[in-house]
């Protein structure tokens, strides 16, 4: 759903570039805190994953292009504030780099991808994670499920800012239920490509998940000072 | 391993276009994309002045033009979208070789072909004129935040790392009797892909540790070295790369 | 003779980059051969070894296994004969667990259920790590990867058996293990080795290659004895081993 | 004694994935010592070098250099002191080219313009790459990366040098001066081997870890000849070489 330029009036465009610098600016500082020298390389390669999935692009009968969003999967990998700076990022590479999505619509993008499909999806992780017991295996099927939230979610946001802001008059009907038909089936996808990476991260560096600290137990060492029973 | 030279898009050379700052072109991409888009669609000759003057651009780079349209793909289920418009559109009809068309609906078709476009081309042009190291520095002083800069070098250099962990997963999976040649292997990809997951995190993670060992501080300091970027290093007068072999 | 099982000729490969890494190389392997490849850093060796499955592909000259020519056609039964162990064993490792990584081979040569796991097993214990199957490779020690990678050859029973550098980064007692693995199985074995001691004990026959040109093949003990010969091929005998006062262990 | 240049003490640690690696590890070295570090595959010794600049922390337990505890305010300096030769090169090499590679740590400790060239030109000489500093490392042959990634640490000049099995790969003859060159400098050095006689050539003194603790220390000629201590730890001499009839040479 990569928006190009020209595709929204001037107004809107210009107005969700305002919530989207608003969005950034606010993660930047919240993400102060998740940033480290630890997690500055997993925020890239979650980033360099998100532009992995987004690159499974397909054409969309009604909509502009449909695909894998990546924002629940890069929420529950790094943290919901560090997630928006990596999608916020991708965005940037993509209209740079590949033209797909317009530079001036990049407010449009990252108030629709990185914010509200993100933050839908983590609202649904941390939401469903509140609720159920605090299992370590649980986690890669919660993140699926805010994943599948996620796309339509962001789907119905497009909806809702072409209805304000479209150059083109087109029904809104229409739009509303080929946009939210094919996302649904988009979310399928996500979902499960979002349960399958979470897993296997889970699996081998649960310490790596941030959705999945609050499940996890603490360790204790063993010291052996005999040195001859290790033989 | 690492930042290896360009990436895919980049289209090596050294034209005036590729050696202009990577912050001029951004700011430059940034200002023709946002006068583009403020014109009024229905001022028809205008755009054939931003096509030439895009045109005039990618001649002096001298990236072959087949290059650049053969990248345009990327359009095309955008081109998808403003070609039905017309049928769907709303408003008064006219008839176009028998076809029933919304007026408002070419119009809007028009418009948005014409700056998706030029957005696309403009974009692509940059991307292959600039390397992704050069855009880096350059988005840096474009004053992006220092966090934002930081992750967008990490995601360059994780580029190289993943791509170069995936030709590693292949060869080995072919050098043992194995090559995707249908769905039915799918699985087997799928099940690697997890793996490469952690792998190319903990690669780069001690490439990462490697670098804070020799002092790295990650602080984006002038002169000092970005993740995949370096502009301390000196152009030493050295003798260029000589390779051992005194075979013809 | 017999039509040799490896059967280099003329042999030269570029880098894409441009860089050229061998210049015509002529080898020919025998049936039941134990052949060592010394040479300097940056010789060719692992160019070479790539080459005799077609990883990488011939720029002049050819290469055959058992007569086939190794091109696009038969590249999928060469694989199948020629086992390579390659120098690093992050190249070989991929599977989410070490397990997996044993059974991939075996299971792409139509291996299944019972008889499967019998390889997977016994390529395990062979190199002593069956206490890690159910580890993610890249969470061992890189001696234990090296074994792994070993054992993910093995268990695909190739015919002809081509490891680098196998002992590099080998514990000194997995190191033996490894030498008595391979004078067990009765399979074709050439070896890229730095530690000439070990392809004295392990190897009849050595062969040399420097700056891309095979310049030496002979009986490993003629090889490591010509001083002049060693010496311009980076070539030494570490401190405190010297053949001539050991005999020639590796007839046997 | 003077207080010790590295100095762990009741070192423990788990590897994030739960697997326990090091379970009390006490070492002391001391200013201007050689020591060698053995011990069998999966033994702990490249998590305990991992602890010697901060870049794994400490579970349990502490270590200090040169007095000063390893711990996030001290990191910085602490990494100025110990320079560590990592066992894989390609964790080691990351810039574009081998110049770029081996300028990048003098570099961070500030070194510029004429000062910064001659330290990447003496350390690409030191181990022989000054013809591949324009090559990008990744297209190297392995030794190849292997001596730059000496090079990168040696060009930091530290005063306490960390090396992890950095004789695999090389040629006989890299090996060698490898040696002479660790011979020459005035600094401590802990080397990581599996290659007996390199340490014993070496090192004067060793310590063998196995199963993540300390089973001895002492006089390298004392370890290598104690035969019990050796098979216990799949320690083990290789073909041809043996201690007793050469004496001990790295006293000098
Ligand atoms: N991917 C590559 N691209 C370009 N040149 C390469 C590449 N790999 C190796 N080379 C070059 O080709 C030559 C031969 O390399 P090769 O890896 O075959 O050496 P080797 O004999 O295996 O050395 P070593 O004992 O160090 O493993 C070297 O000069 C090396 O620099
Ligand atoms: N990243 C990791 N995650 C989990 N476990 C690990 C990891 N790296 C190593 N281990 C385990 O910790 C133990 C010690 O590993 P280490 O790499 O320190 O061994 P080593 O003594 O260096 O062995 P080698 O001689 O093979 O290099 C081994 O049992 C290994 O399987
Ligand atoms: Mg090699
Ligand atoms: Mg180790």
């Amino acid at each position: 759903m990569h928006v190009p330029d020209g595709f929204l009036d001037a107004p809107t465009s210009v107005a969700t570039g305002v919530v989207a610098a608003a969005g950034v600016g606010l993660a930047l500082r919240k993400a102060r805190a998740e940033l480290d020298d630890r997690t500055a390389p997993m925020a890239g390669l979650v980033a360099t994953f998100v532009f992995a999935t987004q690159m499974l692009n397909f054409p969309v009968g009604l909509g502009t292009s449909g695909h894998l969003l990546g924002g629940a999967l890069a929420a529950v990998l790094v943290g919901p504030w560090t997630g928006i700076l990596s999608v916020s990022v991708v965005l940037l590479v993509q209209a740079l780099l590949l033209a797909d999505g317009g530079i001036t619509a990049l407010g449009t993008n990252i108030t629709l991808m990185s914010l509200v499909g993100l933050v839908v999806g983590w609202l649904v992780f941390r939401g469903l994670q509140r609720v159920l017991p605090k299992r370590v295996g649980l986690v890669p099927v919660l993140a699926a499920a805010g994943a599948f939230v996620s796309v339509p979610a962001a789907a119905l946001a497009f909806t809702g800012l072409y209805a304000v802001g479209g150059t083109a008059p087109i029904p809104l009907d229409t739009l509303a239920a080929a946009m939210l038909g094919w996302h649904t089936l988009i979310g399928v996808g996500e979902a499960v490509i979002t349960g399958l990476v979470v897993g296997s991260v889970v699996a081998v560096r649960p310490d790596l998940v941030y959705g999945a600290r609050p499940a996890l137990a603490v360790r204790t060492l063993e010291i052996r000072s005999d040195a001859g029973a290790s033989a | 391993m690492g930042a290896g030279h360009g990436h895919k898009l980049h289209y090596h050379g050294h034209s005036v276009v590729h050696r202009a700052p990577a912050h001029l072109k951004v700011a430059s991409l940034l200002v023709f994309m946002l006068v583009v888009v403020a014109t009024s669609r229905t001022w028809f000759p205008v755009f054939g002045v931003y096509l030439a003057l895009l045109v005039a651009v990618i001649a002096a780079s001298k990236v072959p033009p087949l290059y650049i349209v053969k990248r345009m793909v990327v359009e095309v289920p955008f081109v998808v979208f403003a070609l039905l418009m017309p049928f769907v559109a709303t408003g008064p009809r006219v008839d176009v070789l028998g076809l029933s068309l919304a007026e408002d609906g070419l119009l809007a078709a028009w418009g948005l072909l014409a700056k998706g476009t030029l957005g696309v081309v403009a974009s692509l042009t940059l991307a292959a004129t600039t390397e992704p190291r050069d855009l880096l520095a350059g988005l840096e002083r474009l004053r992006v935040p220092h966090q934002l800069v930081q992750i967008l070098g990490f995601m360059i250099r994780y580029l190289d790392v993943v791509t170069e962990e995936m030709r590693r997963m292949r060869v080995a999976r072919e050098s043992r009797g194995f090559s995707a040649r249908s769905v039915r292997h799918w699985p087997v990809v799928a099940r690697s892909a997890g793996a490469l997951f952690i792998r190319s995190y903990e690669r780069g993670e001690r490439v990462h540790l490697a670098m804070l060992s020799r002092g790295y501080t990650g602080s984006l300091t002038p002169g000092a070295t970005t993740p995949g970027a370096t502009n301390a290093t000196p152009t030493t007068a050295a003798p260029s790369s000589t390779t051992p072999g005194n075979h013809a | 003779m017999s039509t040799p099982v490896l059967d280099v000729r003329g042999l030269a490969y570029a880098y894409p980059d441009g860089h050229q890494a061998l210049f015509g190389v002529d080898l020919h392997v025998h049936r039941g051969e134990r052949v060592a490849l010394l040479g300097p850093n940056g010789a060719g060796k692992t160019t070479l070894v790539l080459h005799l499955n077609g990883i990488l592909a011939a720029g002049a000259g050819s290469v055959s296994v058992s007569g086939l020519p190794v091109t696009k056609p038969n590249v999928q039964e060469v694989r199948r004969r020629v086992g390579i162990v390659f120098q690093d064993p992050d190249d070989q490792l991929f599977m989410p667990s070490v397990r997996d990584d044993v059974a991939f081979g075996p299971a792409n040569l139509g291996l299944r259920g019972e008889a499967l796991e019998r390889r997977v097993r016994e390529a395990l214990d062979k190199v002593g790590m069956v206490d890690f199957a159910d580890r993610p490779p890249h969470h061992l020690s890189f001696g234990q990867r090296r074994r792994v990678a070993v054992a993910t050859v093995l268990a695909m029973e190739p015919e002809i058996l081509v490891l680098d550098e196998p002992s590099s980064n080998l514990d000194p007692a997995s190191r033996r293990e490894l030498a008595e693995i391979l004078r067990g199985l009765d399979v074709t074995v050439l070896m890229v080795t730095h530690d000439l001691p070990y392809a004295f004990e392990l190897c009849p026959r050595s062969v040399v290659l420097s700056d891309g040109v095979v310049v030496a093949d002979g009986a490993t003990y003629d090889v490591l004895t010509d001083d002049a010969l060693m010496s311009a091929h980076r070539l030494e005998l570490p401190f405190g081993f010297d053949p001539r006062t050991i005999g020639s262990p590796s007839a046997g």
